[in-house]
């Protein structure tokens, strides 16, 4: 049993030296995938949230003052890995968790709950958690997968003319939980709308898709939907553009909806569409500032090379996001330095308009966000983006709309009641 | 301990010491017309013989006559096309190996087989597990009736260790043992067993004169001392005349002889088929 | 002919096509198996090394530039333009006779005569080492490959098929791809030259003698530890063949190291020592699955490829526990 | 010089058959007993808890698990991942259909489940041997977490197919879910851990572990001589499935708190489980204690040094990380190949004769 002194020794000597890092600034920990099977989509979103953070260090000094203390933790996507990052970082004083994963996500709802500790899943994680009364420190704004799915039909809709009956659509999704998510939804929106669902699983990771799509070229469906992540989402572009379905009647959520995804399939993916929730490419004023106090001052997180992707972009407006939530809670509570629990009440309170966003920088760069206490999904609008291969860049091609909500509501209503049963929660009154 | 093969008495004796014998004893047991044969080729024709209670029964034969194929089939590991086997007064019907051993067959084996990453005495003690029962949850718990059970078989097991003078290498891996010594110890294992019968096959295969007499030292040992009937297989002529009761001889698959030592030594047929006359 | 014939045949059709893939990653398994006993974990990371060091070259990237840039605060990235695909190859192909050699001096060489089990745990040692050493070589980013492989949908073969259909029926034509058709093309020249190579080939022939009795192999003189470099540096070639096949589906990334996952039910099935064994047992776990998710799939919720491909394989090895191609196990005591 | 045998004679063969047999073994095993009990509990927090001590403490009990089929009967699986995840949903399913029934006896109970499951899928094991075995295996790992992922009635038709583990207690201290203090899920997991490896080591070194051994040396020798080969085989399947349910019951309840089984039990947990008992020692207790440290422990301790301590990029660290790990287990295997239980061993008969060297 040497061994395993000898490494707790040493484990509790390491400790004690990380534990000096923490000091007086806000923390905010950097739960990010740089490795694994998911490092291409984890490394731009990592160096989006460092940077902005970096940003407002240098540009601002912090946040009413306060400087930004950024601990980044490697997950690789992986759940224990997960969970080991949040315990040795939240006792630094973490504001906010940015899990980044479905796994760890599920993970973190009811251990940060119960340490009082908020948790930001933007755009993905648990859907009903955008039932604020339920989920009191679970906020998943501005938008869900529920949302997303609505979003992506009515935008089919639109193309339609307004109507769907006798149409058919085709999911493709992994074969997760996360993958899983948008079906109940899509079912019913079809009881809704009076069109055909069919539902293609393929199974982690997703390198061999030919029986789903050789069955798509056999059905021909109207329209195909993605729920794709990592290597599943380059293949089902791929196998696409092989069997020349129409790329622009093939639409992904928002996790496949990255350069990386398309770019492998060259010419043959012009036209792919996916839906997100916030602004593309780099043509915002911040980006001035980011190159000019980031990048060129040698701080940035990654090699500059990222910069105005779609996941750089998301990274960016996460940080955002809770920058805003900080300043929010700064307000609210007459203290500069925050802690968890006020930084939570920060993020129920959160308000951005768009005379805000021009103020940051990012003008339309994402819908107005109002938080509240029953509504932790925000707005849960999306616009749809569509890639153009030749120039290798997505642009938005509608604006921001809503979702459903006389489907989306009772659907979370639903889930998040089963889960309050389950686990003897009470509701809030809001 | 004399050698006691110098011991014998007169061969006159000897024989009417034995007719006595077989005429008193029972038959343990008794192989009626087995045949054996793989995709055609035939291993054993029509052989019929049979195993006293309390006799040393040699099978002997040039190479590829079927000896350790007439073993297996004894033991069951291979199962006879034709032919009946009646083992203690009852008709054997199909059996597994490990049942077999049940009903109190044991054996050795031409290579050895010892399980090589146990211990001597953990070897020993496998050897003796057609007699135990302890079920599963008793064994979780250990104390009580597990470890009263291991207790009692362990000291059956020192007793054939003391026997056998392998105290030395009672906790060794087997795997780490000298060539002789591991003959040994798979002899141990098998009369561990406490079987009826015993099945040598080959227990002096490239073994040096001492090591040999050694070993039948110990098989008479074994068969004085604890009674057991021995079914033996060996190469080399004189150690069989000396020690068998009985001889069985095989070639080709046929038995070609079958009687007392002195009988055998002077069949025509055997020293024609040791002699390597040619066959029609 | 009616359409549901004719889709059933495109499904076989792209079935044999998945097998051939499958085969090329199980072909390393089993060079490297039939030769040293050792069950290579690695192949799959070997491919993936592979494929990211050929882009590397492709792509004029510089080998460790996060490693030094993060050290030395500089700002590296590219050497240059790159250069052209067939050299690159050749580079490639150099990289992996070095790692062959590197692997047999500082690993193998330690553990002749162990266990398989032994050897085989080195190898997963080797498959973390690797993993590791090629993203912080080459970076964990998505790379595309191209090496110039046309890809897409067969027009030819959807106009000639067309004609096929029943008069009246609404049909398209069958789908193959025709990058598909190039793996298939391609893994029959590797089975020929590799056939060649051991029949004709001093190496080859002292390859195949390693192969039937280490012991005696070693006595006629024949060098236990060349034999490994060649080997393993084979296994680095078909690693890198299947590297490309299937980089150019999907880019080259962290993924590609799974692929070794979809080898395993081939190897099963094929016996772990026959060449013609990974062929054949592609071509039958690739069109088992495929029509397996085809007929049955829709009815059970779909995504049954994976564990099907286990349940065909665990069904045909009840009846051969050697494996289709594997030799006859006799038990002896 | 401290470390010594001489003198220590055993006048009883009970005394020969303790499971330490030497004196200093036996003092350091009951300290860190001690230790492990009485003085852990009062200085664990949130961080030691979750990263260190419960993940250390669910695989090794599933590491001796595997070791029991692998090490001890020499059928090598790689369905451990599948199995975990049997355990994880009998567990989740028993919790949520009978709310009353103590969360000791349901862990225990989810490991029965398990031991049933893996009887099934050891049937094929009569007839394929080998590294054939081992694929085969794989069809459990996979068919189970399809079944799992697919059929709503595993996880009560929720809406995102993850389960969620309900809050339960034993003596009225909570040990699942949010609530649950760090000392208590500890204990929990240590009473489990401690309690069946000396259940394992009981059953190894009586009739049934010989059996398993002498299926493993020569399986057609042990059926001659008597080991009955389907009852062997299939004992060693339910025993090692009821181990591996366990830690996935734990691993569940007490270690995630939620799950979604084809991330948490995919095939790289079969895969890990194999590398610790290859690691550790096959064949040996304490070497699926050692592997599973190994495997779990040291990538942390890497992490916690060169973050922590000399602060480099999280990625880079991951990725030497991946390089170190692997040169270590290469490293190991070329030092010792029989694991690192047997280099312990090694090191120990050293110790025995030092200062002299034979």
């Amino acid at each position: 049993m040497n061994l395993k002194t000898l490494t707790t020794a040493t484990v509790a000597a390491s400790m004690a030296l990380g534990a000096g890092i923490a000091s007086a600034d806000l923390t905010f920990p950097s739960l990010s995938y740089r490795t694994g099977p998911y490092a291409p989509n984890g490394i731009p979103f990592a160096d989006g949230y460092a940077d902005y953070f970096t940003l407002i260090n240098e540009r601002d000094g912090g946040i009413g003052g306060e400087m930004i203390n950024l601990v980044e933790c490697e997950t690789g996507y992986n759940t224990e890995k997960g969970v080991e990052c949040y315990e040795s970082t939240k006792g630094q004083g973490s504001l906010v968790y940015q899990p980044l994963s479905t796994g760890i996500t599920y993970q973190l709802i009811p251990k940060a709950t119960a340490d009082g500790i908020p948790v930001h899943s933007m755009g993905y994680g648990r859907t009903s958690a955008a039932n604020g009364k339920v989920f009191s420190n679970i906020f998943n704004y501005p938008g869900n997968y529920w949302d997303a799915a609505s979003i992506i039909v009515k935008h089919i809709l639109d193309q339609e003319g307004g109507d769907l009956s006798g149409k058919s659509l085709a999911l493709v999704y992994h074969n997760s939980a996360y993958g899983k998510e948008p079906i109940r939804t899509l079912e019913e929106l079809a009881k809704k709308h009076g069109y055909s669902l069919t539902l293609l699983a393929v199974d982690h990771p997703g390198q061999e898709q030919k029986s789903q799509w050789l069955q798509i070229r056999r059905e021909r469906p109207d329209y195909v939907m993605m729920w794709g992540w990592g290597v599943m989402n380059q293949v089902a572009i791929q196998e696409a553009v092989n069997i020349r379905y129409p790329m622009d009647h093939f639409i992904g959520v928002w996790w496949s909806a990255s350069e990386n995804d398309v770019i492998p399939a060259g010419e043959g993916a012009n036209g792919y569409k996916a839906i997100n929730f916030h602004g593309v490419g780099d043509g915002f004023p911040i980006y001035d500032d980011i190159r000019k106090y980031v990048v060129d001052a040698g701080k940035a997180a990654g090699d500059g090379s990222n910069l105005g992707t779609v996941l750089y972009n998301r990274g960016m407006y996460a940080a955002m996001l809770a920058v805003e939530a900080a300043r929010t809670a700064q307000e609210i509570h007459g203290v500069s330095a925050i802690n968890p629990a006020q930084m939570r009440d920060g993020m129920e309170a959160l308000k951005i308009d768009q005379a805000r966003m021009a103020e940051l920088g990012l003008p339309d760069f994402g819908p107005d966000i109002n938080v509240t206490c029953a509504n932790h999904g925000g707005p849960g609008e999306g616009a749809i983006q569509q890639w153009d291969a030749a120039s290798q860049s997505w642009s938005l091609i509608t604006d921001f709309v809503g979702s459903d909500r006389e489907v989306i509501d009772p659907l979370i209503a639903e889930d998040s009641a089963a889960f309050a049963a389950e686990n003897n929660i009470t509701p809030r009154d809001c | 301990m004399e050698n006691r093969v110098t011991e014998e008495p007169t061969p006159e004796a000897a024989v009417t010491e034995r007719a006595e014998r077989s005429a008193n004893a029972d038959v343990l047991l008794d192989l009626r017309n087995i045949s054996l044969s793989f995709g055609g080729v035939k291993a054993l024709s029509n052989i019929s013989f049979d195993i006293l209670t309390g006799e040393i029964r040699a099978i002997i034969g040039p190479n590829g006559a079927g000896k350790s194929s007439m073993l297996n089939v004894i033991n069951g590991f291979y199962h006879p096309q034709e032919g009946e086997i009646w083992f203690d007064g009852k008709l054997r019907g199909p059996m597994k190996p490990y049942q077999i051993a049940r009903q109190g067959i044991a054996r050795t084996f031409q290579n050895i087989a010892l399980f090589r990453g146990m211990s001597t005495l953990d070897n020993l003690m496998t050897g003796r597990i057609t007699h135990m029962h302890a079920g599963i949850f008793w064994q979780a718990l250990w104390k009580g009736r597990a470890e009263r059970e291991e207790l009692a078989h362990r000291e059956r097991v020192e007793r054939i260790i003391d026997f056998l003078e392998i105290q030395s290498i009672r906790k060794t891996p087997v795997g780490r043992l000298p060539y002789g010594l591991q003959k040994r110890v798979e002899l141990g294992r098998a009369l561990a067993a406490d079987s009826k019968l015993l099945l040598l096959d080959e227990p002096m295969a490239g073994m040096n004169i001492e090591e040999k007499e050694d070993m039948c030292r110990f098989i008479l040992d074994v068969h004085d001392q604890f009674g057991t009937t021995i079914a033996l297989i060996e190469h080399d002529m004189s150690v069989v005349m000396d020690i068998a009761d009985r001889v069985v001889v095989l070639d080709y698959g046929k038995k070609i002889g079958d009687g007392y030592p002195d009988e055998i030594r002077s069949n025509q047929d055997v020293i024609d088929a040791y002699l390597g006359v040619a066959h029609d | 002919m009616s359409p549901v014939v004719l889709n059933t045949i495109e499904v076989i059709l792209n079935g044999l096509m998945t097998g051939v893939m499958y085969s090329l990653v199980a072909l390393g398994f089993v060079l490297i198996f039939k030769a040293s006993g050792i069950f290579n974990y690695a192949q799959g990371v070997l491919a993936l090394f592979a494929a990211l060091t050929l882009v590397g070259f492709q792509t004029g990237q510089v080998p460790f530039a996060h490693v030094i840039n993060a050290t030395f605060g500089t700002d590296y990235h590219h050497w240059g333009e790159g250069m052209n695909t067939v050299l690159a190859i050749l580079l490639t192909m150099a990289v992996m006779v070095l790692l062959a050699w590197l692997v047999e001096r500082l690993v193998l060489r330690h553990l002749v005569n162990q266990e398989p089990i032994i050897l085989f745990m080195a190898t997963i040692g080797l498959a973390f080492f690797l993993e590791g050493l090629g993203d912080l070589m080459w970076g964990a980013n998505i790379k595309v490959l191209d090496v110039g492989l046309p890809s897409g949908g067969s027009f030819w073969w959807e106009d000639v098929t067309r004609t096929w259909a029943a008069e009246g029926t609404e049909y398209w034509g069958m789908y193959i791809d025709v990058l598909d058709v190039w793996a298939a093309g391609i893994a029959v020249v590797l089975v020929v030259v590799l056939t060649l190579f051991s029949q004709y080939t001093e190496t080859g022939r002292a390859l195949r003698a390693v192969a039937d009795d280490h012991q005696a192999a070693l006595t006629v003189g024949i060098s236990l530890r060349t034999i490994w470099v060649v080997v393993w540096s084979i296994a680095g070639f078909v690693a890198l063949v299947a590297g490309i096949m299937w980089g150019a589906k999907s880019g080259v990334q962290f993924s590609l190291s799974l692929i070794a996952l979809k080898a395993l039910p081939v190897l099963i099935l094929g016996g772990f020592t026959s060449i013609p064994g990974a062929i054949v047992g592609g071509l039958i776990i690739g069109v088992g699955e495929k029509l397996f998710e085809f007929a049955i799939g829709p009815m059970i919720g779909g995504a049954t490829e994976n564990w099907f491909a286990y349940v065909l394989a665990l069904f045909f090895l009840m009846f051969r526990p050697q494996g289709l191609f594997g030799e006859r196990i006799i038990e002896r005591v | 010089m401290f470390y010594r045998e001489a003198g220590d004679f055993k006048t009883s063969y009970v005394d020969d058959q303790q499971t330490f047999p030497i004196r200093f073994d036996r003092w350091g095993v009951r300290v860190l007993l001690l230790v492990a009990f009485l003085v852990v509990p009062f200085l664990i927090n949130d961080y030691w808890e979750k990263s260190i001590l419960i993940p250390f403490l669910v695989w090794s009990l599933a590491a001796l698990g595997l070791n029991i089929l692998t090490g001890y009967c020499g059928l090598v699986s790689l369905g451990t991942g599948g199995f975990m995840a049997v355990g994880a949903y009998a567990s989740y399913k028993i919790m949520t259909a009978f709310p009353e029934v103590n969360i000791f006896f349901v862990i225990l109970l989810s490991g029965g489940v398990t031991a049933l499951v893996g009887i099934l899928f050891g049937l094929p094991s009569l007839r394929i041997k080998g590294f054939y075995l081992a694929v085969a295996t794989l069809a459990a790992q996979f068919f189970l977490i399809w079944l799992f992922n697919k059929a709503p009635w595993f996880y009560n038709y929720s809406a995102s197919g993850q389960i969620t583990v309900p809050e339960r207690s034993v003596f009225g201290i909570v040990v699942t879910g949010p609530e649950a203090a760090s000392w208590a899920t500890y204990l929990f997991c240590l009473v489990f851990v401690v309690l069946f490896a000396f259940v394992a080591r009981n059953l190894t070194r009586g009739r049934l572990g010989r059996s398993w051994m002498a299926i493993r040396d020569m399986d057609i020798a042990a059926e001659i001589i008597g080991v009955p080969p389907l009852q062997a085989k299939l004992s060693a399947f339910a025993v090692s499935s009821f181990y591996i349910g366990l830690a996935g019951a734990l691993f569940f309840s007490v270690y995630l708190g939620a799950i979604e089984p084809t991330e948490a039990f995919n095939i790289d947990k079969s895969f890990l489980v194999l590398f610790m008992i290859i690691i550790g020692g096959l064949g040996s207790i304490f070497g699926s204690f050692v592997g599973a440290a190994f495997m779990v422990l040291l990538p942390v301790l890497f992490k916690n040094i060169m973050v922590g301590g000399f602060g480099w990029p999280t990625d880079m660290v991951q990725h030497f990380i991946f390089v170190l790990v692997g040169g270590l287990i290469m490293f190991f295997l070329i030092v010792e190949p029989h694991g690192l239980a047997q280099l312990w061993r090694v090191t120990k008969e050293k110790l025995r004769l030092w200062p002299f060297p034979h």
